[in-house]
């Protein structure tokens, strides 16, 4: 927070640090259980990113639409996902979101407008920005936000998706997570200039950034685009600088794989939005958040456990509509 | 499916534009996006009248950004939206492989059938004034091989409209194929919307001698062949499976075990196409006593060459596949040389129904 | 081609990294390129110690732009280097087919032979741990669709280390697929370079009752198949194409012509994949009296699922091989279920050669 | 040219008067022989936009690489590259630059360092950059320029083609021949932000734009940059306004078709290069400069006509290299 902005509403951080401390938590589980082998399927872990996703779904309506990436459990549960349904996804169980079909990569929410997210990077943009097509066309001010990293962007359907949205002033929200990396490239090796908001603004997309993970800013930020988008205004850029805290794929930190230095990683920790809520509650109030947290993630992982699989005749289920 | 020769005289190109424009009249979720969609050429005159009637919002034309556009099509069909997308080449679908592949064919079951995907996606096979090798190419093969598309080759304007129709109608996405040689070709087309039902293949004549099964604008070409084999008494029975995914393989299969000869004449290159896919299917399901003669036609195996000098040999033609035929059905008999007279007489030949 | 057991035991993965080592030591114009090829992980170690040995202007990740990357493949190709391009998922060559189909495959040929484009496309077929259906994909089907490009897969060490040094070697592009499962794989594999020559089929076990033809990690599984079988004396002949294109039919049909049974075990979908050209092609060449059962068997025609319930029903394994060829064999006959014991000892088989 | 600026030495008018008229002359005569359906393929026409083809290749070695669009033929021939190869092409004959297998769209001439044309929009930008790749390992300052539309930056592989140019400082210059259309889709309906220039040097690709037409201005702004390339600093673009005068493929003028005004080519045939260029020489030169295009194209058309067809063997060779 910018200094002598004002405190927010203690409501507020209430909300967001339920969201956040819950999502942080269910992945937290999440790790501790993948060595069990029970989680057939590969976890990108959004720890220490999470507060993108809590921060841009707070100033969404519930019927507006996101769609994110492999890396989703954060959006998918930030916009109101089920845990439970996303758990047993990932325990490749019949009460999954996807039917056990999709994994981790794959969770689905249509329900709570969450689009399905895609293994391949880059492919959920131009997804919706044509749902954000659709909305517009159905004119009730409803907008999308499509989340994706730093490598994302570089994948040529992303500057298609860009010049197509601000054509059509389509109200979609682009959120780039630009942790640094793609897998354990570093930008250096990837982007010839590091200034993703003015490369975007080329394209008649206007960019904001927001440095510093703080999740007001990024709450502020996606609440001012999106009351100008679902004025007709058409579509933004967020570029939040984060931080992956584990390895790309899997439950384990990798600073010992020397691809990059803890040092990197220290003011993302020390900034960490969790704690940094949990410090501006009433100490009971956080309590009861977090006791909430474990109940539900439990309540989770035992839902996950305890369903069934999918029998043989699911396989060819679905693989066409009727 | 009507039956009689039933409506009037149209064009594959008008039956296109007709089905197009009564679907949107009556869902107002269709819509129509492409390059050059809504330009006064209007795609060869298959999107013709659609701008005026619905306007700039329902049929627009669109960067050249194909990938991207792809996955417009298929946000906005997961929205509940009916996107007809258009492309003017078959060719430039190889721009769109990872959207159509990776998610349109897909999200149905990666996703638990919480989402659908009703697309379609239009597109043109090149033929004719030096194309050449990138503005010819069919492609159907390719996603017969894909789970979750469906794939259609109508090659009358009688189909066109009844299989557009159902495409629009249909909730996965439906690979569109049309042949431009088609474009002209003319038929009886009824006047109401209609549906011509995925998965049931026709047999365009009866023959005794030999199943032929043509695809897209082969169809056309392959009952000339027919035309010019009745000179030497050769009865083809001419079938042409309309869709492609879903086959009708039983109708196919059931002339096959009677002519015992198999011929398919495919509007694409050989290797892994669509005959590949017809032999090994009516083989596997025939069993190895059925004494079946199988053979494949396409493409020349080679880039489409520009100059008509060569291009002239790189595509079966009704001389062409008669020959095959005959030779199949005679085989050892001296090679024949149908009557280049009756060829060019051949090429009168239109299927107008019954349907 | 060496002809014996020589050389050492080695994995699959380092035979790769070994071809490659000695062909850019040998030939400054090979470079590599692709995400990831230059870290820690070093495509799951088929690029390890490259960039060590080769330094970063022969050895480098790209953005993440398929697209664009492999025209810069392409075009660094034309002018005279070999570029080997490397993709960790099979799936991601659908960003790259417009500029693999529409340049690659057809450039030698439509600029009338004054370019050619030694360009080696390395790519992965993902399996285990719930990969799902975009993480999992076998494309070489569309691949040896298209006129120009050369397909090899090969399925063990020795074939890895020759193969892919005759496609760095070869002035075409070619795709050289690999399956995950076949990295730790052992065989024995020469020290020196050598080529194994594309469009030769090997003949892996020889057997009267079956010929079994495999593809890619498939060869493996037919391996052990034909483990099982040998307990109810059926003797299958298990032929390995290790290319695609150009394919060796002769020696398939041969077999198929001897055994009377001809089964195909693709590593992909069976719609017009490698075993419909195969089945296809016997049968064209056979003829109508040749009495040939043939099956094609491969993913279920499905979109891969994550599940590990429902994964285990999509890929063929040993056993539902092993059952099909009993059922080919023996038709007619009460369903057999090879032992589960022994099947999982099957898993213990290897092809470590002679080659 | 800039008011003030030197006159250009007349070498230098005579060199590239003697390139302009010869490939306007060679075009106008591809229009006149189409209706006689011996061109048996596609041809879109340079006419009206030469001047940038023959600016460009001026300031290049000849050993420099170019690459350009099925709309190739001022780019081939400005290149050096041969004008009986070239119409033999076009009329199919086994004499042509690509045996007849390739076409107007196709043309290739790897003696004068003249990359293949293709079809299909914006794949030749990556393969030029492929080039420039292997240019740079060579190290002998050679430069590659690849040549493209309005319509080919909408692609993405334009902007993944930037982005990797620029990272890696390969000696290429982007020229967009920006004429406004996409067949007959104005920019309006195209691009968001109109501005191409500043949209790439947001990809850290310094950009020019020439808007008149003016070929010294053209020259001489690829003579600064093929300079600073040589050195090893990296990529650069060059957005040239012009305007296509005939139909986008075939021979005709369109201005009847109503999707574009007869008025806003007036300006560019009052600024045509070629007359321009004519007026700065000695009448008697511009005469013999002219009447050697015609004995020189007229030649061509004869070789086209009289070179024998490619028969049925050449059909199967070529599918394969050796
Ligand atoms: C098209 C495509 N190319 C490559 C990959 C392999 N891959 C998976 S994740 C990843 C890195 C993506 O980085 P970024 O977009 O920054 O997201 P992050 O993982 O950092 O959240 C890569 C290269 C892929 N899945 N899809
Ligand atoms: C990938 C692709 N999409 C569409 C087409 C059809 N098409 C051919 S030329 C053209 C317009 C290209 O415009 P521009 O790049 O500005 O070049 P110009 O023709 O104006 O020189 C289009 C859309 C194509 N050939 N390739
Ligand atoms: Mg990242
Ligand atoms: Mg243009």
């Amino acid at each position: 927070m910018a200094p002598g902005s004002e405190l927010p509403p203690q409501a507020l951080v209430e909300r967001l640090y339920r969201s956040l401390h819950f999502i942080r938590h269910a992945e937290e589980e999440v790790a501790r259980i993948y060595p069990s082998d029970q989680i057939k399927s590969p976890v990108h872990l959004s720890i220490g990113q999470e507060a993108i996703s809590v921060g841009v779904c707070d100033a969404l309506n519930t019927d507006d639409v996101v769609g994110g990436t492999y890396r989703g459990h954060a959006v998918y549960l930030a916009k109101g996902g089920d845990l439970n349904a996303m758990m047993a996804e990932m325990y490749g169980k019949i009460t999954g979101c996807a039917r056990g079909k999709g994994g981790s990569m794959h969770l689905v929410g249509m329900d709570h407008f969450v689009l399905g997210t895609s293994a391949v990077v880059a492919t959920t943009i131009p997804v919706a920005v044509g749902y954000a097509l659709a909305l517009k066309r159905e004119g009730k001010g409803r907008v999308a936000v499509t989340f994706f990293g730093d490598g994302a962007s570089e994948e040529g359907a992303f500057y298609e998706s860009l010049n197509f949205a601000a054509l059509h002033k389509l109200p979609i929200l682009f959120v780039c997570e630009n942790n640094g990396f793609a897998i354990h490239e570093p930008l250096s090796k990837r982007w010839a200039a590091h200034d993703l908001c003015r490369r975007v603004e080329g394209f008649g997309v206007p960019a904001t950034r927001v440095t510093d993970g703080d999740i007001f800013a990024i709450r502020t930020a996606t609440a001012a685009t999106a009351a100008r988008m679902r004025q007709g205004n058409g579509p933004e850029l967020l570029e939040c600088m984060t931080y992956r805290w584990k390895e790309h794929v899997g439950p384990n930190e990798d600073f010992n794989q020397n691809y990059r230095d803890a040092a990197e990683a220290a003011p993302w920790i020390a900034g960490d939005q969790v704690p940094r809520l949990a410090a501006m509650l009433p100490t009971q109030l956080a309590a009861a958040i977090e006791a909430d947290s474990r109940v539900r993630v439990a309540d989770a992982v035992r839902f996950a456990e305890e369903s069934p699989f999918p029998t043989f005749e699911e396989l060819h289920t679905h693989v066409y509509a009727l | 499916m009507s039956t009689h020769s039933e409506g009037r005289i149209l064009r594959y190109v008008d039956a296109l534009a007709e089905a197009v424009a009564q679907e949107m009249a009556q869902d107002p979720a269709v819509f129509v996006m492409g390059l050059d969609v809504d330009d006064h050429r209007a795609i060869q005159g298959s999107t013709r009248g659609l701008l005026e009637k619905f306007g700039a919002d329902r049929v627009f034309t669109t960067p050249l950004s194909e990938d991207a556009m792809t996955g417009v099509a298929i946000g906005a069909a997961m929205a509940g939206m009916r996107p007809i997308h258009v492309h003017i080449r078959m060719d430039f679908l190889l721009l769109c492989m990872n959207q159509l592949i990776n998610i349109a064919a897909k999200a149905h079951y990666m996703y638990g059938g919480t989402v659908s995907v009703p697309l379609v996606v239009r597109s043109i096979i090149g033929r004719g004034w030096g194309q050449g090798a990138q503005h010819s190419q069919a492609l159907h093969g390719m996603f017969m091989h894909v789970p979750g598309l469906k794939v259609v080759a109508p090659s009358n304007a009688h189909d066109a409209k009844g299989c557009l129709i159902a495409a629009i109608r249909d909730n996965n996405p439906v690979m569109f194929v049309e042949h431009r040689l088609l474009y002209t070709t003319e038929a009886y087309v009824p006047e109401a919307q209609y549906t011509v039902e995925f998965g049931r293949a026709r047999i365009c004549t009866k023959g005794d001698d030999i199943t032929v099964v043509g695809i897209s604008n082969m169809v056309v070409e392959s009952l000339r062949a027919q035309e010019l084999l009745k000179d030497i008494d050769i009865h083809a029975e001419i079938i042409d499976p309309i869709s492609l995914v879903p086959l009708d393989i039983d109708t196919i299969l059931n002339s096959a075990l009677r002519t015992k000869k198999l011929l398919v004449v495919d509007n694409a290159w050989v290797p892994c196409g669509a005959g590949a896919e017809i032999v090994a299917q009516v083989l596997e399901r025939a069993g190895p006593g059925a004494g079946i003669t199988v053979k494949r036609i396409g493409f020349a195996h080679t880039p489409t060459p520009t100059t008509s000098a060569l291009e002239q040999f790189f595509y079966p033609n009704p001389g062409t596949i008669a020959q095959a035929v005959q030779q199949m059905v005679r085989p050892g008999s001296a090679p024949w040389q149908p009557d280049p007279e009756r060829t060019k007489l051949a090429y009168q030949v239109q299927f107008r129904g019954p349907f």
